[in-house]
C-alpha cells in the first residue's frame, strides 16, 4: 500500500456555518450581494460599528461569484500611494484574519514575483519597487538568477522569446483558500446575528426624494435605512436600478486549475509581457488565470482562445508544465474601471454606498474592503483610505491610473 | 515474465499476435496490442492500483473508460505524464507506470514531443461513434453534406464494443464514412469543449499509443477547433454506483465495465461474481460474464419485481434475490465477501447473507453524458423515470441522440441517431435523398421492468464508508456534516467536501452526489440539480493547448530587412513589442556601457547610423488630410509645406500623450507620417476609427507603409560628408536642405527619400528607401563613412542622444498620465485650433493642476548613475512611512557628451524646482540631485546643421 | 470563439476583430461647451447592460472596417449587425 | 532605375529550406516565395467615376463582391474592404501601375500608394496545401467556400496575411505577408510542414487524419 500523499487534502471546515433565515421585512442596513467583500462588509458592520440590524442579500448561492472563481492572488505591491494604502491595509488584515474568524483560511505568505520581459518593465517594476518601500510595503528588485532560487522552474534562459530579465518580489504577498475566507466572514457575520439570505436577488432599488428607501427582491421588498452596493460583475445592473451609470465595463475573466500535481511552484508568479499568472494550491493543483475576455458580457465563461494563449504563455516560463492537465475551467465576470482602480465611497443617492470596479483584483482587498466600506456605511462618509477612490475622479481628471505600472492588476 | 491469469482463452478486440511489455509499480507484465493499461493489468489480476488521497484506502480499477475514478496512474516512461486513468492508456510496448494516491508528478526534462492544432469545418459534427453516432453520421454523410465523427476510441461502436456481439454495420459505417469524400472520422478525438455559435474543441491522440515507436516529426497530440453548423451528441451514458458499506473496495466494479472487459479485452475481471444492481442492464453483464466462465454467484437486485431479464438470468441458474440490496463488503483488500439483506420500504429487513466473491458488479443507473451539452449552454431536466439528468433545451443548433438523451436500447439509439443526424443535415440545407438504413439488431421482445432509484444503502454502522466520490473520498458521512453545517446548495456541499472537484470531475459521482444530498435535506433531486459542467470534458494537456506556438513560433519575432546585417555584426537585440532591435553592437570585449559610450561619441563628434526601419509609417492621401490631421496632432498639420517636415504628438480623448512622430508633406493632398514603433498598429487603428465612425465624410485615406521602407538614421556633424558623397544629385548645404525638410533623390544610386531630422540634436539625416535595397544602401554608408569613423549604433545610444536634449520618449518617460504640457511640451499644442483630440480634458481640474508631475533633467552628485524607476524625495532624511515622493527617474544614463551622468524624471511641480536640490532613495543611501530644465546639451541648438 | 458576421466578409472568428465598446456615442460637436461632469461621461460612462446592447466592432484582422452589431451580453447572441451609419435595428 | 543594386527580398534566405520541405514531402505541399511582385494599394468609391477610370485603365474591374479577386492581362485586383483594393502584377512593374492608377484616377479622391516591399508573397500549393494550411488559418478552405477566385485577409497563426486562391487546377495560395513577419510565418509553415513530410506515417497504424 502506498502512503498517503501529503498536502492531497484541506484542513475540515467547522461543523457550523451559517443559518438559512427568511428575509424580515426591513433593516437598518441591506447589503446587496454576499461575495467577499458584502460578507466582509458585514463582519465589519458588525465587529466595528456594532451594527447588526443587517442582511446580505445574495441572487445564488453564497459567494458564489467572483469570490468562487479567483486565483487568490494576494499582494499590496501597487504603484500610486492611493492603492498602496488600502491594499496594504487589507495585507495587514489578512495577516490576523485567521486567528480573527477562528477559521484556516491557509493563508500562505508565499510570496509573490512580478516578472519583468522587457527594458521598460524593468524600469516600471524598479519605479514600484522604491514607491513600495516608500510606503512600507515590502518590495525587492530580484535579478533573473534570484528569480530562479524564489521558483527554480521559471525559465530564465536568454533565449526565451520574452526572457525574463528580473521580477519584482513582495514576500509578503501570497495567497489564501477562497471559500475558507468567505466561509469564515459568513459564519463570524451570521453568529453576530446579520441574516445572509440566499436565492433573494434585488430586482429593484426604491429611491424616494434622492434617498434610498429599501430594495426589491425576488422573495418580496425589503426596507432599508441603508442600501450598500457590493454586487462586483453586476454593479452597472444595480446602479440602473438606483436610476444612475457608473464608469464600468463587465468582462468575463477566466481562470483554470490543472489535476493535484506534487508540489513543484512554491510561489507566486505574474507575467504582464506574456500574459500569465499561476501559483499551485494547496491541494495540489495549479491555478492560473489570463487576461480579460475582449467584449463585456455576463456569461460567466470566455472564449476558448484566451485559454490556448495562456497556455502557450506558461510553457514559455514553465516548461516542464508541458504534460500537466487542464482539468477544469471557468469564468467570472469582473467590472472593470477605466483607470484600473475601483470604485468605493457614496453613491449619488443618499444612503446608498458604491463599492465596485475591483475587476480583476478584489480578493486581495476583502478584509480592506470590508473594513473601509463598513465604516464609510456607519458613518455615512467615505473612510479615509476610500477617498481618492471616489466617483468624482473620473470627473476632475484625478484618476488612480494602475494600468501603467502595474504589472497584471490581480 | 509474468503470465495472463484472468485473461479468457479467446475472444476479444485485441492481438494476440502482438504482445507488449509493460511494468506497473515496479513489476513487470505483458499485454496485447488493443489492451488498456487497465484491462492489461486486470489480466495479471492486478485490481489495486492505489490507495485514495484522503484515507488511504485501497483502490482498484472500477470502470472502464474516461469516467475512471480510482485507476489514476502516473506514466514514467517513454515520458512523464501525470495522472491518466488506466481505463484511457493504451497499451504500448515498453510503457512503465505507476499507481498514484493523489498527486501526480511533472517530468523535469522538457517534453520532447511535438503539438498542433487544426481548424475544421463541417455541415454537421458527430460526436461519439456509438451505435446512435454512427447512424446519425451515416445518414447526415449520405445526404452529401460534411460530417465530422468524433469518438475518443481507436475505433467506432461506443458501448457495443464492450458487447459480446458487435454487429458488422459498425465497422462497415465506420468504413463507409471514411471512404467518403466530404465525411471525416476522427478516432482517438476526446470532443472536450462546446463554446458559442457551435464552436467545438477536440484533442486528437496520435502517436501516444506508439510509445517510444511514435514518429518524432508528427505531432502527440492535437486540438481540433471544429466549427460545425449542426452537433449531433451521441455520447452516450456512464453508469453509477450506489452509496453503501464498503462500496469503494478494489473488486467492486461497474457493471458494464465488467461485461467490456469480458467482451472487449478477454479479460475475467474475477473469479467468482456478485451483481448489484437497480435496473435491467447489469443483467446483461451477468450473463456475458457467466458465459465466459465467471461464477456469477447471485444478481442481488434492489426492485422487487426484476422483470424479464432477471427471469433469463435464472433460467441461466444464477440466483436472483429480488428486493435485496449489498449491505457491506469484506476482504482485505481485495473484496472476499459481499453481504446482503433484504430492503423494503428503504429499510433493510430479514437476515443478512454473506456471498464469498471476489468481484461485486454495481449498477445505480445510468447518467447520460450531457456534459457538452450543459456546456453549450443548454439546459438539463431531471428525468424521475430515468434517475438523471437530461437534456432538455438549448439555443445553439444541437440534438442529443442516444443514449445521451436518455434513449438506453440499441434499436432505439440506432432509429434515434439516424433521425437526428437526418434532420441535422437538412437544417444545414441538404437533402435527405436516399432511404435510412435498416436499423439492424432486433430489439428482444422482453418484458423490462422500470429501473429503482436507490442513492444510499442504510447501515450498518453509519455512513462513513459508504462513499459517493472514490477520487475524492467522500462518503455519506461527510455530505451530511455538510447538510449539517448548515448548508443547502449542491455548490456548497461541492466545495465543503469537495465531491466532484478530482480529475473525473464526478463523472460516475455526480448525480449520485446530488441523490443522496436531496434525501439528506428531503428535498427532490430536480430541485437541487447539478454542480456547473465545465470544460474540459475530460482533461487536456498544456502542451496540447499551446500547440506550435511555442519557442521561436510563441510570438512572432519581427525583423527589419537589415536584421542579417545586425546579427553579421554582433549586435545585441531589445525586444521592442514584437520587434528585436539592435541595442546595442559590442566589440571584442567591450561591456554595454562601453559600446554605448563608443557609439554616442561617434554621433556626437563623427558620424554614426542606426536602423530605424522599425517606426510605423502611415501614408494619408485626400483632399482633408490636412484637416483630418489637424484633429488628431496637438499642433497644426494643415499648414504644413510641401517638402518639409513637422513634428507632433497625439493625445487621447483623456489628454494624455499618446504618441509622437513627424510627419511629412509629400504633396498638397498627401502626408506621411511615422509613429513610434510599438504604437504603428494602435495609431493606425485610431485614425480608422475616427475616420470611419466620427468623420466619415472627410476625404482622406490612410495606409500602412512601415514595411514599404527601411529607414536608416544617419547621424553626426560629419554625415553631410557621407550623404555628399553617396548623394551627387543632392545639394545638402544648410541652405539648399534645411532642418525639417525632404527631398528625393538617389543614394548610392538608389531611390531615396531624404530627410533632415534629428533625434539627437546632431546635423543628421534619416534615408528612406525600399527594404529590397536596404542592405545595399547600408553598406554602402558604412563603406563611404568609412575613414570617418562611421559607428551602427543601436536603440541604447539613441536613447542616451535624444535624453541629452530632454526629447522624451513615449512610453518610457510617459506612462498614460503625462499631458504634453506636463513634458514641457506646450509649444506643440495649438491654441488656434477650435478642437482636437484630448483639448477639453486639458482644461479640467485635475490636468489644469500647476503641481502636477512635469519632466525635468536631474544632475546627481558625484555622478553616481542613478537607476531608472527611482523616486525622489525632498529631504536629506527619510520621513517615517508613508514617504511622500515627488516623482520618479524615467530615464538614466552616463552622457559622454556631458561628461557625466544625468537623468530625466517628472517632479511634481518640476519646472519651479529647478535649481532645487532633491534626494534619491537607492539601497539605504539618499542621492542628492539637483534640479534643471531638460535640455542638457546644446541648449541652444547650434549644432543642428552641423 | 463567437462567429461575428461582419456586414462585408460574413461570419468570421472573433480573434478577427476588435471591441470598441457601446455604439452611437458621438463625439461632442464643441466639447469646450460641455461641463467637466458632461466630458467625463463622454470620456469614461459607457452602458453596462445586460442584455442586448448595441455596440461596436472592428474587423481588424479582415477588412478593418468599423462596424455595429447588436449583442445580448447574457448570451452572446448576435442579434443584428449594421454598418456606421446605418440606423440601429429595432429589436423585438 | 535601380536595376543593377543588389535587391534582398525577405524571404531569399529561406529558399533552400522551402526547396527541401517541398522534396520532402513528395509533392503533398510546395513551398515558395514568389519575390517582388508589384502590389499598389488602392482607395475609392467603388460607386464612384475614379472606379470606372481604374476599370478602363488596368482592363479589369475592382471587384466589388467581398472577398474576391478579379484577373486579367497579368493583373489581379483583390478585394480587401469595401474602398480598397490590392492591384497586384509583375515584378518590377509598380512605378508603371502606380502612375496608371495615379493618371487614371486623376482629380478624384482616389489614394493609389505603392506598397509592393510592404508585404511578401509565398505560394503554399500542392494537394495537402488546404491541410497544411489549415493547421493555422480558420477559415473554411474547403473549395466549396474558397475556391478558385476567393480572396480574404485572416490570421494565418499569428500573423495577419491575405489568403488567395490561385486560378490553376489543384489547390494552391498565395499568402501575401507583412515583411517582416514574413521569417516568423516562414518558420511556422516550415514547421507544420512536417507533418507531411514524416516517413512511415500510413505503416504506423496512426489515423488517417491530418
Ligand atoms: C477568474 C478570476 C480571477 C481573479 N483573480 C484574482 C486574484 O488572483 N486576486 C485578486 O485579488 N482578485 C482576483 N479576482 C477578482 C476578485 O475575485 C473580485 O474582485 C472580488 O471577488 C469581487 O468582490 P466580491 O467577492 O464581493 O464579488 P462577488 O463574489 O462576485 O460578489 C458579488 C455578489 O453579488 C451578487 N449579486 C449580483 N447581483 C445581485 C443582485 N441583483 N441581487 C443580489 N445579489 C446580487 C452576485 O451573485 C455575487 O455573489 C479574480 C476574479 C476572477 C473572475
Ligand atoms: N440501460 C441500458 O441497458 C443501457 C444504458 C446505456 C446504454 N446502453 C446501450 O448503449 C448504447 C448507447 O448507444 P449510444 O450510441 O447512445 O452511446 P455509446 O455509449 O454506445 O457511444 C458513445 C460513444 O461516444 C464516445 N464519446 C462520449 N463522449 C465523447 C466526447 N466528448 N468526445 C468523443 N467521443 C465521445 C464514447 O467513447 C462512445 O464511444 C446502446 O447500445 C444502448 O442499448 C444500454
Ligand atoms: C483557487 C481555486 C482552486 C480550484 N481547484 C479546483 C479543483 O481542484 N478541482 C475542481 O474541480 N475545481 C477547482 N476549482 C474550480 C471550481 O470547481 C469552480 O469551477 C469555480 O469555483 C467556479 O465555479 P463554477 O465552475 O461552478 O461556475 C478551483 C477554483 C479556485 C478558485
Ligand atoms: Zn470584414
Amino acid at each position: 500500500m502506498s502512503p498517503r500523499t501529503p498536502g492531497a487534502q484541506l484542513p475540515e471546515h467547522p461543523d457550523w456555518l451559517w443559518r438559512t433565515p427568511d428575509p424580515r421585512r426591513s433593516y437598518d442596513v441591506v447589503i446587496v450581494g454576499g461575495g467577499g467583500h458584502g460578507l466582509a462588509t458585514a463582519h465589519y458592520l458588525a465587529r466595528n460599528h456594532g451594527i447588526t440590524d443587517v442582511a446580505v442579500l445574495e441572487r445564488g448561492w453564497l459567494a458564489g461569484g467572483n469570490m468562487a472563481r479567483n486565483t487568490t492572488i494576494i499582494r499590496s505591491n501597487y504603484l500610486w500611494d492611493e492603492s498602496a494604502g488600502i491594499y496594504e491595509h487589507a495585507l495587514r488584515l489578512w495577516e490576523g484574519l485567521e486567528e480573527e474568524l477562528d477559521y484556516p483560511l491557509l493563508f500562505s505568505q508565499r510570496g509573490v514575483l512580478n516578472l519583468a520581459h522587457s527594458l521598460q518593465d524593468v524600469r516600471d517594476s524598479v519605479r514600484r519597487v522604491e514607491a513600495n518601500r516608500l510606503n512600507a510595503v515590502d518590495a525587492q528588485w530580484l535579478d533573473p538568477r534570484q528569480v530562479k532560487e524564489v521558483c527554480p522552474i521559471v525559465n530564465i534562459s536568454p533565449d526565451a522569446r520574452y526572457p525574463v530579465m528580473g521580477a519584482t518580489y513582495q514576500p509578503r504577498a501570497g495567497i489564501a483558500k477562497h471559500d475558507h475566507v468567505a466561509w469564515g466572514l459568513a459564519r463570524s457575520a451570521d453568529a453576530a446575528g446579520i441574516d445572509l439570505i440566499q436565492n433573494c436577488e434585488v430586482t429593484g432599488i426604491d429611491v424616494t426624494g434622492g434617498r434610498v428607501t429599501g430594495v426589491r427582491t425576488s422573495l418580496g421588498p425589503i426596507a432599508a435605512g441603508k442600501v450598500a452596493l457590493c454586487a462586483a460583475g453586476h454593479s452597472s445592473v444595480l446602479a440602473a436600478m438606483a436610476g444612475f451609470e457608473l464608469p464600468l465595463q463587465s468582462h468575463p475573466l477566466q481562470a483554470l486549475v490543472s489535476e493535484l500535481l506534487e508540489p513543484v511552484h512554491p510561489t507566486v508568479v505574474m507575467s504582464n509581457a506574456v500574459h500569465v499568472y499561476v501559483s499551485q494550491a494547496h491541494k495540489g493543483e495549479l491555478v492560473m488565470g489570463a487576461g480579460v475576455d475582449a467584449y463585456t458580457a455576463y456569461t460567466q465563461r470566455g472564449a476558448f482562445h484566451v485559454i490556448e494563449r495562456q497556455m502557450a504563455a506558461a510553457l514559455e516560463l514553465f516548461p516542464v508544465f508541458a504534460r500537466a492537465h487542464v482539468l477544469r475551467t471557468w469564468g467570472g465576470i469582473v467590472d472593470v474601471t477605466p483607470d484600473a482602480s475601483p470604485i468605493t465611497g457614496l453613491a449619488p443617492v443618499d444612503q446608498l454606498y458604491l463599492n465596485c470596479g475591483w475587476g480583476t483584483g478584489g480578493f486581495k482587498a476583502t478584509p480592506g474592503v470590508g473594513w473601509v466600506y463598513a465604516h464609510t456605511i456607519a458613518h455615512d462618509d467615505p473612510h479615509p483610505l476610500a477617498r481618492p477612490f471616489c466617483l468624482d475622479r473620473f470627473t476632475t481628471g484625478a484618476l488612480v491610473d494602475e494600468h501603467g505600472a502595474a504589472a497584471v492588476a490581480h | 515474465m509474468t503470465p495472463q491469469p484472468f485473461r479468457l482463452p479467446d475472444g476479444g478486440r485485441i492481438s494476440r499476435g502482438a504482445p507488449l511489455a509493460f511494468r506497473f509499480d515496479g513489476v513487470a507484465y505483458q499485454g496485447y496490442r488493443g489492451d488498456t493499461l487497465a484491462s492489461a493489468l486486470l489480466a495479471a489480476g492486478v485490481h489495486q492500483t492505489s490507495t485514495s488521497v484522503r484515507l488511504g484506502r485501497p483502490r482498484g480499477i472500477f470502470t472502464a473508460g474516461v469516467e475512471e475514478p480510482n485507476a489514476i496512474v502516473q506514466i514514467e516512461a517513454p515520458f512523464p505524464e501525470p495522472m491518466l486513468p488506466a481505463t484511457t492508456v493504451e497499451l504500448y510496448d515498453g510503457l512503465v507506470a505507476g499507481g498514484l494516491p493523489g498527486q501526480g508528478r511533472l517530468a523535469t526534462e522538457p517534453d520532447p514531443a511535438r503539438y498542433d492544432a487544426r481548424y475544421a469545418h463541417c455541415d454537421v459534427l458527430v460526436v461519439g461513434a456509438g451505435p446512435a453516432g454512427l447512424a446519425a453520421a451515416a445518414a447526415a454523410a449520405r445526404t452529401g453534406a460534411r460530417v465530422i465523427l468524433a469518438d475518443d476510441q481507436p475505433e467506432p461502436g461506443g458501448s457495443l464494443l464492450g458487447t459480446a456481439e458487435i454487429p458488422d454495420w459498425a465497422a462497415e459505417t465506420g468504413s463507409e464514412l471514411d471512404a467518403a469524400s466530404e465525411a471525416r472520422v476522427l478516432r482517438r478525438t476526446m470532443v472536450f469543449g462546446y463554446y458559442d455559435d457551435n464552436y467545438l474543441l477536440a484533442a486528437e491522440r496520435r502517436t501516444n499509443h506508439l510509445g517510444s515507436q511514435a514518429p518524432s516529426r508528427l505531432s502527440r497530440e492535437r486540438i481540433w477547433h471544429i466549427r460545425a453548423r449542426q452537433v449531433v451528441l451521441a455520447t452516450g451514458a456512464h453508469e453509477r454506483s450506489v452509496a453503501f458499506a464498503g462500496n469503494d473496495r478494489p473488486g467492486v466494479m461497474l457493471a458494464a465495465a465488467a461485461r467490456t472487459y469480458v467482451n472487449r479485452y478477454a479479460v475475467a475481471p474475477g473469479r467468482r461474481a456478485v451483481v448489484f444492481t437497480t435496473g435491467d442492464s447489469a443483467y446483461c453483464a451477468a450473463l456475458d460474464l457467466a458465459a465466459a466462465g465467471v461464477d456469477v454467484a447471485a444478481v442481488v437486485d434492489a426492485r422487487p419485481e426484476p422483470g424479464g431479464a432477471a427471469e433469463r438470468a435464472a433460467r441461466a441458474g444464477i440466483e436472483v434475490l429480488a428486493g435485496h440490496a449489498v449491505t457491506g463488503t469484506s476482504g482485505e483488500p481485495r473484496v472476499a465477501s459481499v453481504a446482503v439483506r433484504a430492503l423494503c420500504a428503504a429499510e433493510l429487513t430479514g437476515p443478512a447473507r454473506e456471498f464469498a466473491a471476489d468481484l461485486l458488479l454495481v449498477s445505480g443507473g445510468w447518467n447520460p453524458v450531457a456534459h457538452l451539452f450543459s456546456q453549450a449552454g443548454g439546459q438539463l431536466r431531471y428525468d424521475a423515470g430515468l434517475g438523471a439528468f437530461v437534456p432538455d433545451g438549448c439555443r445553439q443548433a444541437v440534438r442529443v441522440a442516444g443514449a445521451a438523451r436518455g434513449v438506453f436500447d440499441l434499436p432505439g439509439c440506432l432509429a434515434d441517431g439516424a433521425e437526428a443526424g437526418r434532420r441535422a443535415a437538412e437544417d444545414a440545407g441538404f437533402t435527405a435523398a436516399r432511404p435510412l438504413p435498416p436499423t439492424s439488431a432486433a430489439g428482444s421482445a422482453e418484458r423490462s421492468a422500470p429501473s429503482a432509484h436507490l442513492w444510499v444503502v442504510p447501515g450498518p454502522d453509519g455512513f462513513g464508508t459508504h462513499f459517493v466520490d472514490l477520487q475524492r473520498d467522500v462518503t455519506v458521512a461527510d455530505l451530511a456534516r455538510a447538510t449539517g453545517a448548515g448548508l443547502r446548495s449542491v455548490e456548497h456541499l461541492k466545495r465543503y467536501t469537495t465531491a466532484g472537484t478530482a480529475h473525473d470531475q464526478g463523472k460516475t459521482s455526480g448525480v449520485l452526489t446530488s441523490g443522496v444530498i436531496a434525501q439528506l435535506l428531503g428535498v427532490e433531486v430536480a430541485e437541487l440539480g447539478t454542480t456547473t459542467f465545465r470544460p474540459p470534458y475530460t482533461p487536456v494537456s498544456f502542451a496540447a493547448l499551446a500547440g506550435r506556438n511555442r519557442g521561436v513560433l510563441h510570438d512572432p519575432v519581427r525583423v527589419t530587412a537589415l536584421h542579417d546585417w545586425h546579427l553579421a555584426h554582433g549586435a545585441r537585440f531589445e525586444n521592442v513589442g514584437q520587434w528585436h532591435r539592435p541595442w546595442y553592437y559590442p566589440r571584442d570585449g567591450e561591456d554595454m556601457a562601453a559600446a554605448v559610450a563608443r557609439e554616442c561619441r561617434a554621433a556626437r563628434e563623427g558620424v554614426a547610423f542606426m536602423d530605424a526601419s522599425t517606426l510605423g509609417k502611415i501614408d494619408v492621401q485626400g483632399p482633408d488630410a490636412g484637416d483630418f490631421l489637424d484633429r488628431l496632432y496637438t499642433n497644426m498639420i494643415s499648414t504644413l509645406r510641401v517638402g518639409m517636415i513637422r513634428y507632433g504628438v497625439m493625445c487621447r480623448a483623456d489628454g494624455m500623450v499618446f504618441d509622437d512622430g513627424t510627419v511629412i508633406r509629400l504633396a498638397e493632398d498627401r502626408f506621411l507620417l511615422t509613429t513610434t514603433t510599438g504604437n504603428a498598429a494602435a495609431v493606425l487603428d485610431w485614425m480608422e476609427e475616427w475616420l470611419q465612425t466620427e468623420w466619415p465624410d472627410l476625404r482622406a485615406h490612410c495606409t500602412s507603409v512601415t514595411e514599404q521602407w527601411a529607414t536608416v538614421a544617419l547621424v553626426g556633424p560629419r554625415s553631410r560628408e557621407v550623404l555628399a558623397g553617396l548623394a551627387p544629385q543632392l545639394a545638402v548645404d544648410a541652405c539648399s536642405f534645411p532642418f525639417m525638410a525632404w527631398r528625393e533623390t538617389a543614394v548610392a544610386g538608389i531611390p531615396a527619400r531624404v530627410c533632415r531630422i534629428s533625434f539627437s540634436g546632431e546635423l543628421a539625416y534619416e534615408i528612406n528607401v525600399l527594404p529590397w535595397y536596404a542592405t545595399a544602401l547600408w553598406e554602402a554608408l558604412y563603406e563611404a563613412g568609412r575613414p570617418l569613423g562611421i559607428t551602427p549604433y543601436g536603440t541604447e545610444t539613441m536613447h542616451v542622444l535624444r535624453a541629452e536634449k530632454g526629447y522624451p520618449i513615449v512610453g518610457q518617460d510617459t506612462d498614460g498620465t503625462v499631458t504634453p504640457q506636463d513634458l514641457g511640451m506646450g509649444w506643440v499644442v495649438s491654441k488656434k485650433k477650435r478642437d482636437f483630440i484630448g483639448k477639453r480634458s486639458h482644461l479640467r481640474a485635475d490636468t489644469g493642476r500647476a503641481d502636477r508631475k512635469q519632466l525635468v533633467a536631474l544632475l546627481p552628485q558625484d555622478d553616481v548613475l542613478l537607476p531608472e524607476g527611482a523616486q525622489l524625495v525632498a529631504g536629506d532624511r527619510l520621513a517615517d512611512p508613508p514617504v511622500p515622493m515627488l516623482g520618479h527617474i524615467t530615464s538614466s544614463y552616463r552622457s559622454v557628451a556631458l561628461g557625466r551622468t544625468f537623468a530625466l524624471a517628472l517632479v511634481r511641480s518640476g519646472r519651479e524646482r529647478v535649481g532645487e536640490r532633491l534626494y534619491v532613495p537607492v539601497g539605504e543611501e539618499l542621492i542628492p540631485v539637483t534640479v534643471t530644465g531638460p535640455v542638457l546639451y546644446d541648449p541652444e541648438g547650434a549644432r543642428r546643421d552641423g | 470563439m463567437l462567429l461575428i458576421p461582419c456586414p462585408w466578409c460574413g461570419p468570421r472568428d472573433e480573434a478577427e476583430f476588435g471591441y470598441g465598446g457601446q455604439a452611437h456615442v458621438p463625439y461632442p460637436e464643441d466639447p469646450t461647451a460641455l461641463t467637466d461632469e458632461e466630458w467625463a461621461r463622454y470620456l469614461f460612462f459607457r452602458n453596462n447592460p445586460k442584455g442586448p446592447h448595441p455596440e461596436r466592432w472592428c474587423h481588424a484582422a479582415g477588412c478593418r472596417r468599423w462596424f455595429n452589431a447588436v449583442r445580448n451580453t447574457a448570451t452572446n447572441e448576435i442579434l443584428a449587425v449594421y454598418r456606421v451609419g446605418e440606423p440601429r435595428p429595432v429589436i423585438v | 532605375m535601380a536595376e543593377h543594386i543588389a535587391r534582398h527580398s525577405p524571404l531569399g534566405g529561406f529558399a533552400a529550406r522551402f526547396a527541401a520541405a517541398t522534396r520532402g514531402s513528395g509533392g503533398a505541399v510546395r513551398l515558395a516565395e514568389l519575390p517582388y511582385p508589384a502590389q499598389i494599394n488602392v482607395r475609392l468609391d467603388p460607386k464612384g467615376p475614379a472606379a470606372d477610370a481604374v476599370r478602363l485603365a488596368l482592363g479589369i474591374a475592382l471587384p466589388v463582391e467581398p472577398n474576391t479577386a478579379v484577373r486579367g492581362g497579368g493583373l489581379a485586383a483583390l478585394w480587401l474592404g469595401p474602398d480598397e483594393w490590392l492591384v497586384v502584377g509583375p515584378a518590377g512593374t509598380a512605378g508603371d501601375l502606380e502612375s496608371r492608377l495615379r493618371g487614371a484616377v486623376g482629380a478624384y479622391h482616389a489614394a493609389v500608394t505603392d506598397v509592393s516591399a510592404q508585404r511578401s508573397t509565398l505560394l503554399v500549393s500542392g494537394p495537402r496545401s488546404r491541410d497544411l494550411l489549415s493547421h493555422g488559418i480558420a477559415l473554411d478552405l474547403h473549395p466549396r467556400s474558397f475556391g478558385a477566385g476567393r480572396c480574404a485577409q485572416t490570421m494565418l497563426a499569428r500573423a495577419q496575411v491575405i489568403l488567395t486562391a490561385r486560378d490553376e487546377r489543384g489547390p494552391g495560395f498565395w499568402v501575401l505577408v507583412r515583411s517582416s513577419f514574413a521569417g516568423y510565418l516562414a518558420q511556422w509553415l516550415l514547421d507544420a510542414s512536417s507533418e507531411y513530410t514524416a516517413p512511415g506515417y500510413a505503416a504506423q497504424g496512426c489515423s488517417a487524419s491530418q
